[in-house]
């Protein structure tokens, strides 16, 4: 119990310190006033635990999400690792199943002495997983756009600072919609959670813009053929919305675009259908001219910033998002940034918080809480992101692209405020 | 039907498709007897006794019991009203010990009551003589043995009628001998109908025969009065030219 | 020593002996422990069905879950508190496994094990399609204030351990008992010969349906433990992956043996813990390591012990 | 959409398939008919072919036609035998004991799909058809000019759908053939219907059994070369051919192989077919629960004899 006794105590302290802009007084044994990277008190590497989906459903996305995170830590350690420490990656295989992620999560915490647990992405693992980390008091910076953080479900231990959540991006896409493409708007989606996330955001966000979904058509997550279900679509239907998972999403769209031949409403889509697909694969010819939500756009565009150079070639991606060495291995790059802005988060928060060890966590916490914007720049190279510490939910831009000849073309970008709602939690006036 | 009768059928027939294995069978077993069911195979002998303990559901017709009509009953309601079965082709508990064999065939009466089973148990295996080999697993056991422990589970039943289907079938003699000596004994005990092709068991044990040809009664009477049938004789040699 | 001093020796022995190892164990195998005796509760109410009664079903994940979701929905959406809610899981396992076992059980064999995996499989879509409250394949959190029983927080190391360890000991004692029964032997003897058991004036359909819904509510109570204990409850629960494992679990430790169940567990757990620290390809080797085990000791590794050595095993 | 033309596309779409599931069941069927064994791991044969015919067709350039013929004959062929060898080494040696097999076959699962994705990677691989235009197909309705063509919005078929239909009962047809008038189907339907004899009338039982195993997986592996043009290969595309296989071939009537024919059809159309009254996965709870009723009330399957 003196555990949750000394954090109380600290938390105050480290709010004062990071107001102050100042380094940590806390009442922990922590020498007071040194921060920066060359006095570090241990050389030992700060050990990072690395949820990932290596085997499952969710096995495309892994695998980026690995690639993106070493090149995160190499550069971290680069440039001098965390408080003067190396950063050292451990990985481990969660199947993207929940039941095997919390098993991951309390390996990282009691036998490898994690400093931290970081990168999930399919939101029933962090489902599965958050409670363990909350009870064996193990920051878990999760990265994946679910809205499961923000909605206040998970605990303060659970934040997710590298990406923003999908109540967010629908809600930003539905002007560009309503304005754009049309007022009547058909829902493709999954019949998950995640799917039912879209439904119900999206059907508010455009709701508000004076839209209607005239339909929404929720396919059964074991579907691997989905023309029986086009007919559903009503004939008024301007736009079509669709956001897939899965491997069946290749013969989704394929399928959409044999349903409607030539004469197709507008299409809109999440680009969470075609991540690590190549845009250009037979059947997808239909997908011309579409628009496509992109976290992050996946082709250099004619403006591209330093940064996202600098991380596309960190990564190792070329110009059209696939693999510097394979041209057909087209990687997950709307979402797989936010690992490597998470990983930045976490080195500043660490910093912030003169982060020694174990004992710390709840400093490092709220550290990160205490963050608010984070400008564009080489460690958030997707955009500038604004952090509500309240929440634990960051909110950046989000683009739109259309495919024009086989490339995704950035036509809009959201502001930050676009996406920003009310808060539905607090998760700092919860106890450690 | 009398007191006397434990159990009779009447216009018992089984059809399978077009074909009929059983047709109008009419039958009365006294309490008490030692009843023989002989005739050439595929008489339908085993679909008739099928039928009275409710393995072969009957395609129409009545089974009475102790006056009682079990026709519309299951398998194990009749069991339980005191019939005990044994298989043609033997079917014991192969892969557990002959002694919880017994067990199982005697808890069913007995219950829960754990010494009254040991008792039951202890009893019959001594009657068959089968005690040395208690411990073995069933299936371990010789054919022979199997075939008596088939009938021991019968007995450990105490069943007020003993259907026995063809009971020494591809025993040695000397089982044979020991298994009309063990029939003898049940006598009184029990009433017995006994399905059996070994002329010389039925002529040693029954006291009444009845014939069955293509699923008929084709006569019924004492061993004697049979044995001079000469239908039953025509039927008999019928089957051994074809 | 007579076998009934063995017997007893080995089942509290083992329960003496998990208790013993949160002790001396370090902390990260203590929760694994934790972990492996709720599925080894899972693994114990299949062995029911399946070790001593010999019905294969694919769909057991179907009554995990209705434990599962019966205790998850009646904290989260109704608002009760753990023990109330734990009866309503149990509850709802038991009516599920009823229902589904007085249908299924009209088949046999390989037909039982399709019925039984196709309501399993309906029961998951319908956990989709009631994604409004039970949040389809994302699930829900049961949160750590709520997992109070009788005053004790079971998110604690020390008590979620001796919980899982009574759940264990329960379902462990209760089958170990109910197989030494006269009605335990009865459905032994269906398993070995059905025909044979209702010719000796068993009901056996009776039989077997009291044994579906045994093993079906053991399996809830195992369910429903997970998601008080480990405070989650997900669809993915109800895949068919999750109607597999337990299969897998009790043919590895020995079917139709007492302990099986949890050494299947310990087993495979430890099998894919290990070998997910070395390499990914950890589901390679516990495909090799299934193979070898179907090929080299075909009765799991208590049903080998029980053939060579302890024929009194039960 | 109209109901008729909607009806009629959800039918065109349950005739697809049924087609794919009538080939990949059929194999299974033959192995369990034959050889009474339950093979968890038919699914990732079904897959390995799939990825078979991406990787063949992903090595060759030129028209899409050459891969994917090429891919026809080679898929089937490299699946069949590795699945004659693990019949062989391991099948054989546990005896095709009923507890054993599903746990080798669970082994093997995991060992194919594991191995699929160390070596294919996680991502779906999508194959180019050989052909493969759109079809629009018209509609008859009767309307105040007497009976009118017209031509619904949405309803079409594509060119290569109509192919894999056509193609599935050739191979089916072949396959027929094959059992009842050769001399290596005579010696696997004298297997099939009493093994002991069939071994004392000099049958090399064993050998027949690794052929009955390869041609299964083979079909498997047919019915997913089709497959991948209009679907993508995937390491874990093989769980629902396994179970939907699994159904009908219970459906059907162990054994049976037109039994197994009937029972593909009516479960590929009817999944189709239901789609049309109810929400997608009301759908699908419905017509999972209809054939788990069909089974209650006849456990045989439909062309299965009755015990009693």
């Amino acid at each position: 119990m003196g555990k949750i006794n000394t954090s109380k105590f600290t938390r105050r302290g480290v709010l004062k310190s990071i107001g102050a802009g100042a380094g940590v007084v806390g009442a922990s044994a922590v020498a007071p006033g040194l921060t920066g990277f060359a006095q570090a008190q241990s050389s030992a590497p700060i050990r990072l635990g690395f949820q990932v989906h290596r085997t499952g459903i969710g096995a495309a996305y892994g695998r980026w999400y690995d690639r993106t995170t070493q090149a995160a830590v190499k550069r971290i350690n680069d440039m001098g690792g965390i408080n003067g420490r190396p950063v050292e990656i451990i990985t481990e295989d969660d199947g993207t199943d929940p039941k095997r992620g919390a098993e991951v999560v309390e390996k990282f915490a009691t036998l490898y002495n994690c400093d931290i647990a970081f990168g999930t992405l399919f939101s029933h693992v962090v489902y599965g997983s958050a409670p363990r980390a909350g009870e064996l008091k193990l920051p878990y910076f999760v990265v994946s756009e679910g809205h499961h953080v923000a909605s206040g479900k998970l605990n303060r231990y659970t934040l997710q600072p590298g990406i923003t959540d999908v109540k967010s991006q629908v809600q930003a896409m539905a002007p560009f919609v309503s304005d754009n493409l049309g007022k009547k708007i058909t829902m493709i989606y999954p019949d998950f959670a995640f799917g039912h996330d879209h439904r119900d955001f999206f059907t508010a966000a455009i709701e508000a813009q004076g839209g209607t979904v005239v339909e929404s058509i929720a396919i059964p997550p074991t579907e691997t053929s989905f023309t029986k279900y086009f007919p559903r679509i009503p004939r008024e239907t301007e736009v079509i919305y669709h956001v897939m998972v899965g491997p069946a999403v290749l013969t989704f769209v394929k399928e959409l675009g044999e349903f409607f031949g030539p004469n197709r409403p507008e299409i809109f889509g999440f680009i969470d259908s075609l991540e690590a697909v190549d845009i250009n694969s037979p059947g997808l010819e239909f997908l011309e001219n579409t628009y496509f939500w992109e976290g992050h756009p996946r082709n250099a565009q004619a403006d591209q910033t330093s940064y996202d150079k600098v991380y596309r070639a960190a990564v190792g991606v070329d110009d059209n998002g696939a693999s510097l060495d394979d041209p057909k291995d087209f990687s997950t790059y709307s979402h797989m940034f936010g690992c490597w802005e998470t990983l930045n988060i976490i080195k500043a928060g660490m910093e912030a918080a003169d982060y020694q060890g174990p004992a710390d966590r709840t400093k490092l916490i709220e550290a990160v809480e205490a963050m608010s914007d984070m400008p564009h720049s080489d460690d958030h190279p997707q955009g500038a992101k604004r952090f509500n510490g309240k929440t634990h939910q960051t909110f950046g831009h989000q683009y739109i692209s259309k495919v024009s000849n086989g490339k995704l073309v950035v036509e809009h970008t959201t502001s930050i405020e676009d996406g920003l709602y009310e808060d539905e939690v607090d998760y700092t006036t919860q106890s450690f | 039907m009398d007191a006397m009768t434990i159990l009779s059928t009447r216009n018992l027939t089984k059809a399978y498709g077009g074909i009929r294995a059983n047709t109008d069978i009419n039958f009365d077993l006294p309490k008490g007897q030692i009843m023989a069911l002989i005739g050439p195979n595929g008489a339908g002998k085993s679909t008739f006794v099928g039928m009275v303990s409710g393995r072969i559901t009957a395609t129409s017709g009545d089974v009475f019991f102790e006056g009682n009509n079990i026709s519309k009953l299951p398998a194990h309601k009749r069991i339980a009203r005191g019939i005990a079965y044994t298989f043609q082709i033997t079917s014991v508990f192969t892969g557990l010990p002959l002694r919880e064999n017994i067990a199982l065939a005697a808890r069913r009466k007995l219950g829960s009551d754990k010494a009254a089973t040991d008792i039951k148990v202890a009893q019959v295996l001594d009657r068959v003589g089968l005690t040395d080999r208690a411990d073995m697993i069933a299936g371990d056991l010789s054919y022979g043995h199997q075939r008596i422990l088939e009938i021991a589970m019968g007995l450990a039943q105490d069943p007020r009628l003993f259907i026995l289907d063809e009971p020494t079938q591809g025993l040695t003699e000397l089982e044979v001998e020991n298994f009309i000596k063990l029939i003898k004994s049940l006598a009184g005990e029990t009433t017995i109908l006994l399905i059996e092709h070994n002329m010389d068991v039925v002529m040693k044990t029954a006291d009444q025969i009845t014939v069955l040809n293509q699923g008929e009664v084709l006569a019924a009477g004492t061993p004697a009065q049979i044995r001079a049938n000469k239908a039953v004789q025509a039927a008999y040699l019928g089957t051994t030219d074809a | 020593m007579t076998n009934q001093h063995r017997v007893h020796l080995l089942h509290f022995g083992t329960i003496a002996l998990l208790a013993l190892l949160f002790f001396v164990l370090p902390a990260y195998h203590v929760g694994n422990l934790a972990r492996i005796m709720v599925l080894a509760t899972y693994a114990i109410g299949y062995n029911f069905l399946f070790g001593y009664t010999g019905l294969l079903s694919l769909g057991h994940a179907l009554f995990f879950t209705a434990g599962m979701y019966g205790l998850g929905l009646a904290m989260t959406q109704f608002g009760l508190p753990s023990a109330p809610a734990l009866i309503i899981g149990l509850i709802a396992a038991c009516l599920v496994s009823a229902v589904i076992g007085f249908l299924a059980l009209r088949t046999s064999g390989v037909a039982f094990m399709i019925v039984t995996l196709m309501f399993a499989q309906a029961g998951y879509l319908t956990i989709l399609y009631f994604g409004t409250y039970t949040r389809g394949d994302e699930g829900f959190v049961i949160q750590q204030a709520k997992r109070v029983m009788f005053g004790i927080d079971l998110s604690s190391e020390v008590s979620r351990y001796f919980a899982a360890l009574i759940l264990f000991s329960i379902c462990f004692l209760t089958v170990a008992r109910i197989v030494q029964s006269p009605f335990g032997k009865t459905l032994i003897a269906i398993r070995e010969n059905e025909e044979r058991a209702r010719m000796l004036g068993y009901d056996t359909g009776a039989h077997k349906l009291k044994a579906i819904i045994i093993s079906g509510t053991i399996s809830g109570f195992a369910g429903a433990a997970y998601a008080l204990l480990f405070g989650y409850a997900g669809a993915t629960f109800a895949t068919v992956q999750y109607s597999i494992f337990p299969l897998l679990w009790v043919l590895l430790g020995g079917a139709g043996t007492t302990v099986g169940p949890l050494i299947g567990v310990i087993f495979m757990f430890y099998l894919i813990d290990l070998s997910s620290s070395i390499t990914s390809a950890y589901m390679l080797i516990a495909g090799v390591a299934l193979v070898l085990l179907a090929m080299f000791a075909p009765q799991g590794l208590a049903g080998t012990l029980r053939k060579r050595w302890f024929k009194w095993m039960p | 959409m109209e109901f008729g033309p909607h009806l009629m596309l959800a039918s065109l779409e349950g005739a697809v398939t049924a087609a794919i599931l009538a080939l990949t069941a059929m194999g299974l069927s033959i192995v369990f008919g034959v050889m009474r064994v339950v093979n968890i791991a038919h699914g990732e044969f079904f897959m390995l072919g799939a990825v078979i015919a991406w990787w063949v067709a992903s090595l060759l350039g030129g028209h899409p036609a050459i891969g994917f013929v090429l891919a026809l004959v080679l898929a089937p062929l490299i699946v069949g035998t590795l699945a004659a060898v693990a019949d062989r080494f391991i099948l054989q040696r546990i005896n095709y004991d009923p507890d054993r097999t599903i746990v080798a076959t669970i082994g093997l699962l995991y060992i194919i799909q594991q191995t699929t994705l160390m070596t294919f990677g996680p991502e779906a691989r999508p194959v180019q058809p050989p052909f493969n235009t759109r079809l629009a197909l018209p509609w008859f309705e009767y309307g105040e000019n007497g009976f009118a063509m017209i031509w619904p919005w949405g309803l079409s078929i594509t060119s290569y759908k109509l192919f894999v239909i056509v193609a599935a009962i050739t191979i089916i047809t072949g396959l027929w053939l094959f059992l009842t008038r050769s001399k290596a189907g005579l010696l696997m339907r004298a297997t099939q219907q009493d093994s002991e004899t069939a071994q004392a009338f000099g049958v090399p039982v064993q050998r027949v059994y690794s052929w009955v195993f390869g041609l299964g997986a083979g079909l498997a592996a047919i019915g997913a070369v089709l497959v991948v043009p209009i679907q993508q290969a995937h390491y874990l595309m093989g769980q629902d051919p396994l179970l939907l296989s699994f159904i009908v071939v219970i459906i059907g009537g162990l054994g049976s192989l037109p039994g197994t024919i009937i029972a593909a059809i009516l479960i590929g159309m009817s999944d189709g077919i239901i789609s049309v009254f109810f929400s997608p996965t009301l759908a699908k709870i419905i017509a999972t629960l209809v054939v788990a009723m069909v089974l209650v009330f006849r456990p045989q399957g439909l062309l299965g004899k009755s015990e009693g």
